[in-house]
């Protein structure tokens, strides 16, 4: 039976997905390890709420200028630092998603700390299931083409990639403009359903909740990014019962899946490994060894210590 | 008197992947052996099976008696076995003499320790120009050198070495196989695995050809030279 | 606690929703862990301390009163999620908390749509019970509280300069402090300077050294206890001797547990007094320091207070029919709780009176003043 | 006109000269061997070519344009592909997703492209794919397109990494060497591989090894560096009887073997 | 008024070296972004807590133990949710490191409860006084401490046997381990002494802040990373310098610009510092060799 705890359950698993899956272009695909995509998804919400509440304008509209604005605002933060590699980009981005928080709890049209309310009850089951749809379809398309080809190629090996003509800054400035469209519009949905939006709804916690979906579902793989939001959406809700000991369990969870599934649950294997190896049982070792032997992995920057 | 090394049936798996299917062979005190096969024959595999790097999947290896697959790889250092891996890989950012060192870490003995890097400078006077440079900014053939040196600093009892030639230019090449022969000469006894068949053939006393994970001949070093099969596939004759 | 039930006229509920038999069902919103933890957990202890005083008595309409408890680690889609299950799953009559606002407004919609009532243990700031006519809220809301408050400043400790400390990342500190910008400006009190933290802080060191410069009368800070504290401890090091006064953020016994000494002669003005207790909030605090071995703060106060409130709603409509107490919660009047007299507005805005100004001493809340209010015109 | 010229290039890191003032031409057509010690600055050179590095002095032109300081992509889309001595192919791609990527500039799908489908897109997806296979076909991995890349044993995957190289239809390419890591057999199969390039598609092949008998056998000029400076430049035999190369690079084998032949 | 700002900004900045020290060495050798430390910084201090307000201890022994602890910590963490994913990405232990991350915080949060808590008197603060300037004995035991340690960590790393095999272990483990080396000891202990300085650095700060909650390693860890790549991944004294000039960002932005806009600040110099220097401020970048 579906009832509106489901119902919200399942808007909530929408929501997340929209934003993940837009997060897995550029972490999953392009291998651009982003820590701020919450960023992109606060000016989505903010858009579409100033929006709303100023001009009154129609709630599709609103939603889709999320998406651009968040988009171009991926842009504006791609250009300068994706020159950099590995975890300064990493923290590069999360400093972009502190920035964003930090100056719309400082402006005036944002509400500041007090956020904005009243923002009118719009989105819905199907509003949601619509917009999944259309981020499932462009990603999917986007994957197969050329210029998904290439932003693979990126990830796999940036020099190589750039000696075959793949122009990567370009391309890494287009897959985090894509990605922030996406989040850009999870936001708009957001808003809009919850009513009310705050600038510490978006912080860094929120960009690592996604990062998770993509990294536990499998990078770059679309159903496994689907699973990853379904089952960290899920998670939280079903642990309820152990009451006190919720979020205690949910970190094991956490890292017994990681170890469970190094590469994440559909990453880098077909469904029938998965299920081989949950036949297996939980054999720590041989988990392990079931990994990539090599440790390069994305934002592979080695830099050893001195 | 016991063999060095002994292999007997080894099965070796990456995944799925039988990479090497019923392997054995033997290397005795003081010999040179060498390994030769085409590419993903399963060479290297054999050797990091060896190293305890990779476990088998069935079989046994021993060292003078002692079996060894289920021993870690620090363990079977500290055995005697030195392994130069395919691909030099030095640490880049450690000095020559900071390599040369960690080769060392399984010997405790600082007076020893000294002892053998003076023979190292010895054999290898450009590396003793080039101590305290990082090791990543050294020429191929240097740090090629290096692996060597660094893998005789644990002062083997066997020495593994993977393709030591490969990537060095033809003076160099001749180079590591003096060295080869030299370090023999001083008693440590080498398991070769090298595409440079005809310079292999040159410095082994006996050989093993590999094919798909599997040894296809064996004999002693002349024998297999002299062998057609071997010469057109391997020496480059039709 | 409570009046004599006044028997509301409609008598069956619209829709049978709700069990007619069995424990009347309250769903405690609020967040258990995360960084809003410490309020969410104390309005808690106050509410179960509440469920059974008054289940010992017999309960409300011969039901007793269960909580049901989740945590909404004080994450927006949680407290959405957690709404709608108490709401769908579990059939509450009412819904008690959150103690943040932001938490509020996204649950109120919620429960406004769904015919449920919403009593907020901790939303001051504004726009809550605007949402609609099951929402209802049990604080001293700070548009009444913050100009007397003001005014008694400068008639009674004659202020003249201000420093003004916001937390720019808590809802109720950016909007109190509004509040207490506006109402400076008409009492002619002047900013001498605003600074800004935020919470979870524990550095403030530029803040107090600027502060020192701009020589002022005292601090207005509307921030958390804890930030609070540690702000204080820095304003000691450096020597700044003025007096920090806040709302009933401030007003819990973590204040000198952790800055000891640096607080004493702080005030904070609130409707819950632990000084020259009445009756009732005597009880109270006894009971807190021996059930959980504590002092009280505003917000064990306030879960306490908000489920008084709705029980002797209840009561009054005789219904545990949320459609149908919601009235007589609208009309509640001069009821007493811990927090002093509660009347609920014409606009469904809380007026607790009188406010009590409290100022450290030693290890205690001593009462300084109290500041009467009225309704707003 | 030289199809690919460099003049006067030096490439310096920190204190190290890497390459010294080296003037080479290459004209159209040819397999032009590159040959040197260790460190003697030949993948440097290749990395100049292909903009990987710009120069610290010097100019480089390709088909009478100057091409040093363009960024690698436009490079290599203007005619210029290169394998590299570490293989770098895409490693949990399919080999023929590696020959796609290949095909990246000659094609122009774009990001509005591949979300909104047409007929232009769907010809350009079968020109690629088609295109891919043939190459794929040519260094004889057909039968492994499916296969992830990293799963190919070494030999396949340097061949790969080729076919990659020539999906972008170079004029010229940069193969450095190839035949590294090979056994006799395999290295003739390069050597085959190398001469129908050529011969086949036209393509003018750069070709750095240290295995004598492939770059002597392939190549019909052959430069020889050391410390970044040319010390020669002729045929094959030229070059392997010249002093300055035998006493740097070859070496007193070689020079046994000389005397034998 | 400048010079007293600048010594609270070297205060605080000390405090994050302290922080990013451990951090760093654990990011350098093992290549991990590990999202625990800060909860690993906070379980340190709460030993510390634990001993001088329940057991009564002196600060010294209980500093000394509260490492000891974290570090027996440390190894159980690494132990369970790292070391199975060592052949792994780079962003699974990440993902693993959250989890722990979650578990240490919720768990003390049920244990202690949400509230912040205050260490007792356990150091008796006095005071120096320079011209305008005062500066306290906790502020000089800060400093010293992250120099010391600096520099202990340095020579470990750079001088000792030991150290020698964690460097080798960061570059090829496998190789590594061909050398003799037992990378998992290795590694055990890499982790070991990153969690007993963050220890260090959690008593520290507690005790000079006076302030314990169970969330405290959150902002700590965000912290402990930026200035660990500010400074240059892996790079020790890079971890010091990136520590020191946060602070000092920190402090110095709050008071002179705008206090509301204090991480906009300091994370816009960040990003501008890394435009200018893309591997951090004494960071040296690894030509990757084409
Ligand atoms: N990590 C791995 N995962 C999967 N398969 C592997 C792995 N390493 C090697 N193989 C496969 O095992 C087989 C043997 O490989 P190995 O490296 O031992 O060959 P080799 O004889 O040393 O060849 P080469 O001359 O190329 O060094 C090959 O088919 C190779 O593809
Ligand atoms: N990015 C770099 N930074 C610093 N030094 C470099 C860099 N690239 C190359 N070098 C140095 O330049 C010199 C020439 O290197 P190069 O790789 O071109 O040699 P090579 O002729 O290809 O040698 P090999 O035959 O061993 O491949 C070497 O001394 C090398 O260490
Ligand atoms: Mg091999
Ligand atoms: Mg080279």
């Amino acid at each position: 039976m579906i009832d509106a705890y489901t119902i919200q359950i399942l808007v909530v698993f929408g929501i997340n997905a929209i934003m993940a899956l837009g997060l897995n272009l550029i972490t999953g695909v392009t291998g651009q390890l982003s820590l701020g995509h919450a960023g992109f998804m606060s000016v989505g919400a903010y858009t579409a709420a100033i929006m709303t509440l100023r001009l009154h304008t129609p709630y599709v509209l609103n939603l889709l200028a999320a998406g651009v604005v968040a988009g171009l605002s991926g842009v504006v933060l791609g250009f300068p630092t994706l020159r950099l590699y590995g975890d300064y980009l990493a923290i590069a981005t999360l400093g972009f998603g502190e920035i964003v928080r930090v100056l719309f709890l400082n402006l005036e049209i944002t509400g500041g700390g007090l956020g904005l309310s009243a923002i009118p009850s719009k989105t819905n089951l199907a509003v949601v299931y619509a917009c999944l749809g259309i981020t499932l379809y462009v990603m999917s398309k986007i994957q197969k083409s050329r210029v998904g080809r290439a932003l693979m190629a990126i990830r796999e090996d940036e020099v190589a990639a750039i000696a075959m003509g793949v122009n990567s800054t370009s391309l890494k400035v287009q897959a985090f403009a894509v990605g922030a469209f996406f989040a850009g519009i999870s936001g708009g949905l957001y808003a809009h359903y919850l009513t009310y939006i705050n600038p510490n709804d978006f912080g860094f916690m929120k960009s690592i909740d996604s990062l998770s979906m993509v990294v536990l579902g499998g990078m770059g793989s679309l159903p496994g990014v689907l699973l990853g939001a379904a089952v960290l959406t899920y998670a939280p809700e079903k642990l309820r019962f152990l009451q006190n000991y919720r979020m205690i369990c949910y970190g094991a969870f956490l890292v017994f899946m990681m170890v469970f599934r190094p590469n994440g649950l559909l990453g880098g294997t077909d469904l029938r490994q998965l299920v081989k190896a949950s036949f297996k049982g939980l054999n720590w070792g041989a988990m392990a060894k079931q990994g990539a032997r090599t440790r390069e992995g994305i934002g592979g920057s080695k830099d050893g210590i001195a | 008197m016991v063999a060095v090394l002994s292999v007997e049936d080894l099965h070796v798996y990456y995944g799925a992947i039988h990479a090497i299917k019923g392997v054995s062979f033997h290397v005795e005190p003081g010999e040179i052996v060498t390994l030769i096969g085409a590419n993903g024959a399963g060479k290297s595999t054999i050797l990091k099976t060896i190293s305890g790097i990779i476990r088998p999947k069935k079989g046994k290896i021993r060292l003078k008696g002692d079996e060894i697959h289920n021993t870690p790889p620090h363990g079977i250092v500290s055995m005697g076995v030195s392994h130069v891996p395919e691909g030099r890989r030095v640490f880049p950012n450690l000095t020559v003499l900071e390599n040369l060192q960690v080769g060392a870490y399984t010997r405790r003995e600082k007076r020893e320790i000294e002892e053998s890097l003076e023979d190292i400078w010895k054999r290898f006077p450009r590396l003793r120009e080039r101590m305290n440079q990082m090791a990543g900014t050294l020429s191929g053939g240097e740090q090629q050198m290096l692996a060597i040196a660094r893998a005789l600093m644990s002062k083997p009892q066997l020495l593994l070495m993977d393709e030591p030639s490969m990537g060095l230019s033809p003076m160099l090449v001749d180079e590591v196989f003096d060295t080869i022969k030299e370090i023999n000469a001083s008693g440590t006894t080498i398991l070769l695995v090298e595409q440079n068949a005809q310079m292999a053939l040159e410095v082994a006393n006996r050989g093993y050809v590999l094919e798909t994970g599997e040894i296809v001949l064996q004999g002693n070093a002349q024998e297999l030279a002299d062998n057609p099969e071997v010469r057109k596939a391997y020496l480059g004759e039709s | 606690g409570g009046q004599p039930t006044q028997k509301s006229a409609e008598q069956k509920p619209p829709e049978q929703k709700l069990a007619d038999t069995g424990p009347i069902k309250i769903g405690f919103l609020g967040a258990l862990t995360g960084n809003v933890a410490s309020y969410g957990i104390n309005t808690l202890k106050g509410m179960k301390l509440a469920v059974e005083e008054i289940n010992a008595a017999g309960g409300v309409l011969g039901r007793p009163l269960e909580i049901v408890i989740e945590d909404n680690r004080g994450d927006k889609t949680e407290i959405a999620n957690v709404t709608k299950k108490f709401v769908t799953r579990d059939k509450v009559a009412a819904v008690i908390g959150d103690p943040t606002t932001g938490g509020t407004k996204v649950a109120a919609a919620i429960c406004q749509e769904n015919k449920t009532v919403l009593v907020s243990a901790g939303a001051v700031g504004p726009g809550v019970v605007e949402i609609g006519d099951y929402i209802f809220r049990d604080v001293v809301i700070d548009p009444i509280a913050v100009p007397a408050v003001v005014k008694w400043l400068k008639d009674s400790l004659k202020w003249k300069r201000v420093a003004l400390i916001v937390s720019v990342n808590n809802d109720y500190s950016v909007g109190q402090a509004k509040l207490f910008e506006d109402a400076l400006k008409k009492e002619g009190i002047e900013i001498a300077i605003k600074e800004s933290i935020q919470d979870g802080d524990t550095v403030f060191t530029s803040q107090v050294t600027k502060i020192k410069k701009a020589n002022v009368d005292g601090m207005i800070a509307p921030i958390y206890y804890t930030e609070g504290a540690l702000l204080m401890i820095e304003a000691k090091k450096q020597g700044l001797n003025k007096v920090f006064i806040g709302g009933d953020g401030l007003l819990s016994p973590v204040l000198w547990e952790l800055a000891k000494g640096a607080t004493e002669g702080c005030m904070v003005f609130a409707g819950f007094s632990p000084d020259e207790p009445d009756e009732i909030t005597k009880k109270f605090i006894d009971k807190v320091k021996q059930v959980y071995n504590e002092e009280p703060d505003m917000f064990h106060a306030q879960g306490y207070d908000a489920v008084y409130l709705v029980a002797d709603a209840m009561k009054r409509a005789n219904s545990a029919d949320p459609s149908v107490f919601k009235t007589a919660l609208a009309q509640t009047k001069d009821l007493r709780g811990v927090c002093g007299v509660l009347t609920i507005l014409p606009n469904r805005e809380p007026l607790r009176t009188p406010i009590n100004v409290l100022e450290v001493k030693g290890q205690k809340f001593a009462l300084k003043a109290r500041v009467p209010v009225t309704a707003p015109q | 006109m030289a199809l690919l010229e460099l003049k006067e290039i030096t490439m310096q890191f920190g204190g190290l000269t890497a390459v010294d003032h080296l003037d080479l031409r290459l004209e159209e057509g040819v397999i032009f061997g590159l040959i040197g010690p260790n460190g003697a600055g030949k993948t440097t050179v290749f990395n100049l070519v292909t903009g990987v590095y710009k120069p610290t002095s010097g100019s480089i032109y390709f088909k009478g344009e100057r091409i040093d300081g363009k960024p690698p992509y436009s490079i290599t889309a203007m005619g210029i592909s290169r394998t590299f001595q570490n293989i770098r192919i895409f490693k949990s791609l399919s080999a023929l997703d590696n020959v796609k990527i290949g095909r990246h500039c000659k094609s122009s799908m774009n990001l509005f492209h591949s979300v909104i489908p047409g007929p232009f897109t769907a010809r350009e997806e079968r020109d690629i794919e088609e295109k891919s296979m043939e190459y794929l076909r040519m260094v004889g991995l057909e039968h492994k397109k499916d296969i992830l890349s990293k799963n190919l044993p070494y030999g396949e995957q340097r061949r790969l990494e080729i076919a990659r190289a020539l999906a972008c239809e170079p004029k010229i390419l940069l193969l450095d060497e190839p035949a590294a890591g090979m056994n006799r057999q395999e290295k003739t199969e390069i050597m085959d591989l190398v001469r129908r390039i050529r011969d086949t598609l036209g393509v003018t092949v750069f070709l750095v090894e240290h295995d004598m008998k492939v770059v002597m056998g392939v190549s019909e000029t052959v430069a020889v560096l050391d410390y970044g400076k040319k010390i020669c430049e002729g045929t094959p035999s030229q070059v392997q009887s010249d002093e300055r190369v035998i006493e740097a690079y070859l070496g007193r084998r070689a020079r046994r073997t000389r005397k034998a032949v | 008024m400048f010079l007293t700002q600048l010594v609270h900004g070297l205060t605080l900045g000390a405090c994050y070296a302290l922080i990013a020290l451990g951090y760093s060495m654990v990011y350098g050798i093992i290549g991990l972004i590990n999202f625990a430390h800060g909860d690993i910084y906070m379980l340190g201090s709460f030993f510390a807590l634990y001993l001088t307000s329940v057991v009564k201890m002196k600060i010294a022994p209980a500093f000394l133990i509260a490492m000891g602890l974290t570090s027996l910590v440390g190894l159980v963490i690494e132990r369970v949710a790292y070391k199975p994913l060592r052949r792994s990405g780079r962003l699974s232990p990440l993902i693993s490191a959250i989890g722990v991350s979650i578990f240490l915080s919720t768990l003390l949060n049920m244990y202690m409860g949400p509230q912040t808590r205050g260490f007792p008197d356990v150091i008796t603060e006095l005071q120096v006084k320079l011209g305008e300037i005062v500066i306290t004995t906790t502020q000089l035991y800060i400093v010293a401490m992250s120099i010391a340690l600096m520099l202990l960590l340095r020579h470990i790393v750079m001088r000792t046997r030991v150290g020698q095999a964690m460097r080798a272990c960061s570059w090829d483990r496998e190789v590594a381990s061909l050398m003799g080396i037992n990378v998992d000891q290795i590694i055990a202990l890499t982790f070991a002494i990153g969690s007993a300085l963050a220890a260090a650095a959690g008593v520290m700060m507690g005790v000079y802040f006076n302030a314990w909650w169970p969330l405290m390693g959150f902002s700590a860890g965000i912290k402990a990373f930026t200035a660990a790549v500010l400074g240059g991944i892996g790079s020790i004294p890079g971890a010091m310098l990136g520590g020191v000039v946060l602070g000092l960002v920190e402090i110095l932005g709050s008071a002179y610009l705008q206090s509301s806009y204090r991480d906009a600040i300091s994370f816009t110099i960040l990003i501008i510092v890394l435009l200018v220097r893309p591997s951090g401020l004494l960071g040296r970048k690894i030509e990757q060799k084409v």
